[in-house]
């Protein structure tokens, strides 16, 4: 709990700075450095709570009705905790430079004020323990996301996106305090503990009517498609840190919700409950990820792998409802395990994806993929970090991103064999189409990373980069670590969920997944299947040696020189011969045309005659599904309704007169007998 | 211990050696079908051992992505290669790592292989990986899905386990739902490996090449050893497909004269496997790379099938 | 007795003026001179006064006689006095044009004391029959009556000065109702209502005469630039 | 011996700005006396938690916690306003607003329409609180209409004519109808009572003897009260002379309308929903309030949507909240009753703030069209821009700004009564209402803004700002003791539990 004190002081200080405006340079360095013991006070605070088993919780009650101040560190709550301690820390290390490189001079202070009430609100919302304290965090959790979302408010984008983005948490919100209202008339009470497994004692419509509520409240914030179009506005157009802490951890608080929901409050649900949630899943997943591919901004084709990857961590939870209501416990703790465990993962290397895309931005001063290439000259440590977050994302062996879509698979496997009905059907398809997304997301990060980095400049911004600071790298660095470490080290990580699974389904969970003395990571048993991903990254170690060393003891003969690629013969290469990501993405682009109706437009300019074109300009859009077919109609009726709403208020004071007469005879005819 | 030992000597140098056979084989054979003298079988051989003491000519524009692409593929495909069963039922690192490995691992190549392609600045670079990435991506969901389906029939995707469970009930291989699965396979196989309909290994025609394109650039041994991991890969993927369908002869442990036996059903198995491909790559034109989706949904299509028949009988 | 001593005979004189009112009330409404509408109210107050002092003397109600007096004074005399001046201040066109023409008016108003009558029936106790309480149903029906006509007044009428006029007879009614079912409110709160009427139709008053000065017209359906 | 000072304060502040011939006497006089108004509402509420109940003038006046909790909100607002409105005239004589221009005599004159009439508007708001007898209560209310339609003409224009005469009217139709219902509660207590003193009318009596009330009567005085006050509240329908009305104002009266006298009107439906609620089952008149209340709430929501003018904005977030209060009435029991008092606090101190602000970027930018103000107040008003927007996010109900709290008891209280389709409805206009206010305020505070430059601090305008600022913030977390539990006893009052 020192740590909120610390953020605290980290607003503290940023009001006052704000309020005192000359500052130096030491300013935003000290507000970083408050955040930054925050951090690492709550990452202790969580640790200790996952590993020594100990529930610490502290209430205080306030004067208004419902309104106690009560936090509760239980394991979910803990582990949540650990992943923004983690996230909070790097990006404030992040920070250190980024808030006075990239921020006009005065303002760092109120930055870092919002910051810290972002850390600061989120960290309540992981422990919040009553209903009403947990719905104020959330909305400070909103609202401070939102200043700093549009805190480069000149720019029109900016606004936009954060106005969507405000407007539709509100909606969530909405929906989330209806869901609790329904859960609480079940229990007298507002207080979590008395609403755990509250979902079975409601009449069904109730909790039919409670999980969709939730489930959709929750997943505005974390961005489930159809409710997503917020997130790829919103998260792109904020300062790099806090796209960062936002696609890495801020949606995770949908997550964290739908956890506390599902498995808490709820004990064993109906079918369609899973059911739609593995639905929703493996559609937001492969949109995500689909619509990924088509862009070549860079942070939005970040913005919109968040997507994906909730889809991924969603089909997680989906398969085990499913097996709760099919009364599976064990395949359920995998399949909760599995999603848990990606949200960790996608925490960490998404925020090091983000911050290394800051970097760029920083370097090469656009979001514009078309523009960069060659930076991993120029910038060689920040393209090792991202490549490293590449491999993670697309889960690729042996980072941390694959044990966890592994775990997925082999919940969704174990699946067919255990659930009796039709629905196991569901399980081995959802596989398969997770593994379309899985290699489409790596075909996004080959576009993605080799656009980027690899070839030539293509930009003159892009050929003058420079390496960013040694803090930001430092706070690269380290995330980048935590992912191998929790990549090859999953199986010694495991035992971290034994307490949460623990408290949802009772029984500790890693004596099953964990065998080989923690050296493999099995499926339930040795005999279902096994990975370790250490022994694979050691293997492949010495296998890449094998060549290595034949090429030192025969090879050396050999020459080696270096010389132009080749060009067909033009006169040398030059960025004009690269590959575009627009081209890159091509194919797929027609494949799945029925999706994205591409309209495309080409204008040539020629001479002589039209076989020697003077200059070609190719423009391609894909067409914004879900914003023009669903989003814009909403918006326009509304407001249609609205205006005619409006020709009540005509000015004339007979209407006005006629309006309450009419009430008054109608009362008096109708009311009095009532 | 010392049979694990034996076990991943003995199945390293099959993978290693035994590969380039394989190529040279299916090139001859389907020279011949092309009533073409073609080269000796042995020629792969030769052209790696020469590919291994040219010198090398390494792209200005290239970075050390471009260097380790080649290392990084060769270990890959190499440990793929050791997960599964091959002529022992018990493959002999299965522990670490079952079919879901394999495919990741070969994943991993492919990704490094396609930033290479992209890390020349050539245009042709980025036309491979482009293409090479889109097909592996839709080829991907067959496979998987077929894969699941022998698993799902084993409980395990374990491949020891599941080459074990097949041998347990042989002639299993009849039922609809492995013919599907194994048809499936195969044209996922055809992909993966780039063969003809879907590529063709023999081109440099830069409208038609996909794989070549990406490795264009490449020279020397770094060339060698690329050319030597398709092998590989094709090695892995071709032994995947016979163990897992048609287990005669896996030995199940790893005494010499067992180790022998399996060794000939293996290579005999293999080599018809081979001739079906041969067989496939003679009587089809290259396909169109926009029509090659329709081929794999069909492959996917016929996974699916699979997977329903499962559940029906 | 004699009957200028019997209660009963007091009832059917009120309810007889109460009767009178109403028609008046309704010749209001289908009177299309403003000074007619004055003078009209004038007669009505004066009927309402004799009724207060009616029921004062049958029910030897002293305090009702004060409130007699008042309504005589104020509501009689002096508000139509000063409603003339106004009318004499801004020389506007003594035609009043009404939305609805004078029939459909009259109808609208024959429909509304129906309307008045259905309301009063349902509060009528015959159980409790005492003289008071049934003299009371009759006239709260009446009072409701012009309660609900003067508001039609007020939204019929374009000009402000009517629409002051309407409002007046609306209070008419209230004073009606106030007289018959309780024989008057406490004194203090008489008093309180009547100075407020008075203010409220000086404030009207000027509202009015400067309405006239910056829009040259007393059509208030012309003040409609604040909308949405 | 305090409840007539309490009076007394302000009528002799009226006065003495009314023959006051300079224009700080004035000023001060106003300040002076809210003041001291101030610290006479804390003393009564002191009081009040004390004894109970206090009254004065054998017995015409009568104060109970509620009464006590609306004369400490409005001498609240009083207080602020005053402050504000020093600044903010002489911010309109430097403008040379006035009709003459920037002369001073006549500025002087215009001056002291608003310095005069605003005590005594104040005044007659404070009578409604402290008044026992309903029939006073009434006067007092239509005192309230009478004193404040010059306000609203203060600036002479057209536009402010038509609202005056809209309020005017309209206002007085509604009092009438609540005359009618008052009449008629009095008969259906006569025959019970059977008093013609004048003790008969006084509410403390009445809530005695109100289970054996005529039921129809009652019922039927009931839906004119409710028509009435419901009027002078601005529920609709009958909400329609608000926007006109707030957007003619000069904003310090503004602010004290669309907070301190709707809380009076309020006050007196509360009163007599506490007698029909006593004499009927709460139910009656729970269903007709929640109708009127979820009515108001999504008549307003097109209209935030949609509006082009902010203080027609605030208006009708007014109504909003006018709504919100009368379905915590007509939702009911103690949790609803609470949810009341509450927000009726809460709103009053945020209303107020919002209506400051927007004067303050009105006389910045001159004008109160959204579409004239390209956007970046926060730049040229650092202050006023940056609040103005917080207390924006406060009146739609986000938090940690306390109107969210209430608004969740309010809907809480909804649930465990059972009212579904309310309370759903309730939270589908607030998102509405949310997203119309932050759409159109975002615009105006945040974006690039026109060159210019950057506002000092205005001494009078700002400080009166920070000060319900800071009770505002300050709210959202912690509410002390005592007012707690005067709001508490208040809520006590409303559900009739006594």
């Amino acid at each position: 709990m020192a740590g909120l004190l610390a953020y605290a002081l980290g607003m503290a200080a940023g009001l006052a700075g704000y309020a005192w405006k000359r500052t130096g340079a030491w300013f935003p360095k000290l507000l970083c450095f408050l955040s930054l013991t925050g951090a690492l006070l709550e990452l202790a605070a969580s640790l200790g709570a996952l590993f020594s088993r100990s529930e610490l919780a502290w209430s205080l009650s306030s004067g208004i009705p419902y309104l106690t101040y009560s936090v509760r560190l239980d394991p979910l709550s803990a582990y949540f905790v650990l992943a923004l301690s983690l996230l909070a820390a790097a990006a404030s290390v992040y920070s250190f430079d980024y808030i006075p490189r990239s921020l006009p001079g005065d303002s760092s202070g109120v930055f870092s004020f919002f910051l810290n009430l972002l850390l600061l609100s989120l960290t309540l919302v992981f422990t919040a323990s009553s209903v009403l304290f947990f719905l104020i965090a959330w909305e400070l959790m909103t609202v401070s996301a939102y200043f700093l979302v549009v805190f480069h408010h000149e720019s029109e984008e900016s606004r936009k996106g954060g106005l969507l983005y405000l407007l539709m948490s509100r909606g969530g919100s909405g929906m989330m305090l209806i869901g609790f209202l329904l859960l609480a008339v079940g229990a007298g009470s507002l207080d979590f503990t008395a609403l755990h497994g509250i979902g079975q004692t409601l009449t069904p419509s109730f909790g039919a009517a409670a999980f969709l509520l939730l489930f959709l409240g929750f997943g505005v914030k974390a961005g489930i498609i159809p409710l997503h179009i917020w997130l790829p506005a919103a998260h792109p157009v904020a300062p790099s840190n806090i796209s960062a802490l936002m696609s890495g951890i801020v949606i995770k608080a949908g997550i964290y919700g739908m956890a506390r929901v599902f498995f808490d409050f709820y004990g064993a649900l109906p079918v369609w409950a899973g059911m739609s949630v593995l639905v929703i899943g493996i559609v937001s997943a492969l949109l995500g990820v689909l619509y990924a591919l088509m862009e070549h901004d860079l942070k939005r084709l970040l913005a919109y792998h968040s997507i994906e990857n909730i889809g991924i961590i969603l089909m997680g939870f989906g398969a085990a409802l499913l097996f709760r209501s099919f009364g599976y416990p064990k395949l359920a703790a995998l399949a909760l395990v599995a999603g848990l465990f990606h949200a960790l993962n996608h925490a960490v290397f998404k925020c090091l994806l983000f911050l290394s895309a800051g970097g760029v931005l920083q370097a090469a001063h656009t979001r514009n993929m078309e523009q960069m290439g060659g930076l991993i000259r120029r910038m060689p440590s920040t393209a090792l970090f991202f490549l490293v977050g590449a491999i993670a994302i697309s889960g690729l062996p042996p980072l941390n991103g694959f044990v966890s879509e592994w775990l997925t698979y082999q919940a969704l496997l174990s699946g067919y064999g255990a659930t009796p009905t039709l629905t196991r059907l569901a399980f081995p398809v959802a596989g398969a189409l997770l593994a379309l997304t899985a290699a489409l997301a790596a075909a996004c990060f080959v576009k993605a990373f080799g656009i980027t980095f690899l070839a030539l400049p293509r930009g003159e911004e892009a050929a003058k980069a420079r390496e960013v600071s040694f803090s930001m790298r430092s706070a690269m660095a380290a995330l980048a670590l935590v992912c191998v470490l929790l990549g090859l080290g999953a199986a010694w990580f495991l035992p971290v969920f034994d307490p949460i699974i623990q408290q949802v389904l009772g029984f500790a969970v890693s004596p099953n997944l964990v065998a080989g003395n923690g050296l493999i990571l099995t499926a339930g048993s040795l005999r279902s299947g096994s990975v370790s991903t250490a022994v694979m990254a050691v293997l492949l170690m010495l296998l890449g040696a094998m060549p290595l060393l034949g090429w030192l003891v025969w090879g050396r003969k050999s020459t080696r020189a270096a010389g132009p690629a080749w060009d067909c013969g033009l006169p040398g290469l030059t960025a004009e011969n690269e590959y575009t990501a627009t081209a890159f993405s091509k194919p797929l682009r027609m494949i799945f045309a029925a999706l994205f109706r591409p309209r495309r437009e080409i204008q040539a300019e020629f001479e002589v005659s039209p076989y020697y074109p003077k200059a070609i300009r190719f423009e391609s859009e894909i067409e914004p599904t879900f914003e023009k077919h669903v989003y814009d109609p909403l918006r326009h009726s509304v407001l249609a309704a609205a205006s005619w709403m409006r020709r009540i208020q005509t000015g004339s004071i007979h209407a006005y007169l006629t309006y309450i007469f009419v009430t008054l005879v109608l009362l008096l005819l109708f009311g009095v007998r009532g | 211990m010392i049979e694990q030992v034996v076990g991943v000597v003995t199945q390293m140098a099959l993978v290693l050696f035994l590969s380039p056979l394989i190529a040279g084989f299916i090139r001859t054979l389907k020279a011949r079908l092309q009533t073409r003298r073609g080269p000796s079988v042995l020629q792969p051989y030769r052209d790696l051992y020469k590919l291994w003491r040219k010198g090398m000519v390494i792209p200005e524009t290239a970075s050390w992505i471009f260097t380790a692409t080649p290392y990084v593929l060769f270990a890959t495909t190499l440990l793929a290669g050791l997960l599964i069963p091959a002529i022992s039922a018990q493959a002999p690192l299965s522990l670490f790592g079952g079919v879901l490995a394999v495919v990741y691992l070969l994943a991993l190549g492919r990704f490094f292989l396609a930033l290479g392609g992209l890390d020349t600045g050539s245009s042709f670079g980025g036309l491979g990986s482009s293409r090479e990435m889109t097909i592996s991506a839709i080829a991907e969901p067959a496979l998987m899905l077929a894969v699941f389906t022998v698993a799902l029939g084993a409980g395990s995707t374990n491949l020891s386990v599941v080459a074990q469970s097949a041998l347990g009930q042989s002639w299993r291989f009849l039922a609809p739902s492995q013919m599907l699965a194994f048809a499936a396979l195969f044209i996922a196989l055809i992909a993966e490996t780039g063969r003809i309909p879907v590529d063709n290994p023999a081109t440099h025609l830069e409208l038609t090449m996909i794989h070549e394109a990406m490795i264009l650039e490449y020279s020397g041994p770094y060339l060698g050893l690329i050319e030597w991991s398709a092998a590989m890969k094709q090695l892995v993927l071709m032994a995947l497909l016979v163990n897992v369908f048609f287990p005669f002869g896996l030995s199940s442990d790893w005494s010499p004269t067992a180790i022998l036996i399996s060794l000939l059903w293996f290579s005999a198995k293999l080599l018809v496997l081979a001739a079906a491909v041969v067989l496939v790559e003679t009587t089809n034109a290259k396909l169109r790379l926009f029509r090659v989706p329709e081929l794999l949904a069909v492959a996917f299509v016929l996974s699916a099938m699979a997977l329903i028949s499962t559940f029906l009988f | 007795m004699i009957f200028w001593q019997d209660p009963q005979f007091g009832n059917r004189l009120i309810t007889m003026m109460a009767a009178l009112v109403l028609v008046l009330q309704i010749l209001m409404v289908a009177q299309r001179s403003i000074v007619g509408n004055i003078r009209g109210f004038g007669i009505q107050s004066f009927l309402l006064a004799s009724i207060a002092a009616t029921i004062a003397y049958f029910n030897h109600a002293t305090q009702v006689y004060i409130v007699a007096a008042l309504t005589l004074v104020f509501k009689a005399i002096v508000l139509p006095l000063i409603l003339e001046q106004l009318v004499e201040r801004i020389q506007i066109r003594q035609e009043i044009e009404p939305f609805l023409n004078a029939p459909l008016s009259v109808i609208v108003s024959g429909l509304l004391t129906l309307v008045a009558y259905i309301v009063a029936e349902s509060l009528h106790r015959p159980e409790q029959g005492t003289a008071q309480t049934s003299l009371g149903h009759n006239t709260l029906a009446v009072a409701l009556a012009l309660f609900l006509i003067g508001f039609f007044m007020m939204l019929n009428r374009r000009k402000a000065l009517t629409q002051i006029l309407g409002l007046l007879s609306l209070e008419n009614g209230l004073f009606l109702a106030a007289i018959s079912l309780t024989y008057g409110m406490p004194l203090l709160i008489e008093l309180g209502i009547t100075f407020d009427l008075l203010v409220a139709v000086l404030v009207l008053g000027v509202l009015v005469y400067r309405i006239r000065e910056t829009f040259d017209s007393m059509d208030v359906s012309k003040l409609s630039r604040l909308r949405g | 011996m305090l409840l007539p000072t309490i009076l007394i304060v302000p009528l002799a502040a009226g006065a003495l700005s009314f023959v006051a011939r300079r224009r700080r006497l004035m000023e001060s006089v106003n300040l002076v006396a809210f003041a001291a108004l101030f610290i006479l509402a804390v003393a009564l509420v002191g009081q009040v938690l004390r004894a109970g109940v206090i009254s004065g003038w054998n017995g015409f006046l009568h104060a109970d916690s509620l009464s006590a909790l609306v004369v400490l909100l409005t001498a609240f607002v009083g207080l602020v306003c005053s402050i504000y409105a020093v600044g903010y005239f002489r911010e309109d004589e430097r403008n040379q607003v006035f009709e003459g221009g920037s002369a001073g005599a006549i500025a002087g004159s215009t001056l002291r329409k608003y310095y005069a009439l605003t005590p005594l508007f104040v005044f007659s708001m404070l009578l409604v609180a402290l008044a026992d007898n309903l029939g006073v209560m009434w006067v007092a209310l239509e005192a309230t209409t009478l004193t404040s339609v010059f306000l609203v003409t203060f600036y002479g224009r057209a536009t402010s004519l038509e609202a005056a005469w809209k309020y005017a009217i309209i206002g007085g139709v509604g009092l009438s109808m609540a005359l009618l219902g008052t009449i008629l509660t009095y008969y259906s207590a006569h025959n019970i009572l059977a008093t013609e003193t004048l003790a008969s009318l006084n509410w403390s009596v009445l809530v005695t003897h109100a289970a054996q009330f005529d039921k129809t009567t009652m019922k039927l005085a009931f839906i004119l009260i409710l028509l009435g006050y419901g009027t002078k509240a601005g529920v609709a329908p009958m909400h329609t002379w608000k926007p006109d009305a707030y957007s003619e104002a000069p904003v310090p009266a503004a602010a004290i309308l669309s907070s301190a006298t709707l809380n009076c009107a309020l006050y007196g439906l509360v009163r007599f929903y506490v007698l029909a609620s006593r004499c009927l089952d709460g139910n009656y008149p729970g269903r007709l309030l929640l109708l009127f209340g979820v009515l108001s709430m999504g008549i307003s929501v097109p209209f935030v949507l949609i509006q082009r003018n902010f203080r027609r904005l605030l208006a009708y977030h007014t109504i909003d909240h006018a709504g919100i209060m009368v379905t915590a009435l007509g939702v009911g029991g103690p949790l609803g009753a609470f949810g009341l008092t509450l927000h009726m606090t809460f709103h009053t101190v945020a209303k107020s703030l919002l209506f400051l602000c927007a004067g303050t970027v009105f006389q910045h930018f001159r004008t109160d069209l959204f579409g004239k103000i390209k956007g970046g107040a926060i730049r040229l008003l650092p202050f006023a821009g940056t609040v103005f927007f917080m207390a924006t996010l406060a009146i739609v109900g986000t938090p940690p700004f306390s109107l969210f709290q209430s608004e969740f008891v309010i809907l809480r209280a909804a649930f465990t009564a059972g009212h579904y389709v309310s309370a759903v409805l309730f939270v589908v206009f607030g998102v509405g209402i949310f997203a119309g206010a932050v759409l159109h305020v975002g615009g105006l505070v945040l974006g690039p803004s026109e060159p210019g430059p950057v506002a000092p601090w205005y001494p009078w305008r700002d400080s009166a700002v920070l000060l319900s600022t800071a009770v505002l913030v300050v709210m959202g977390f912690w509410l002390p003791t005592p007012m707690f539990d005067l709001v508490r006893s208040a809520a006590g009052i409303v559900s009739g539990a006594q």
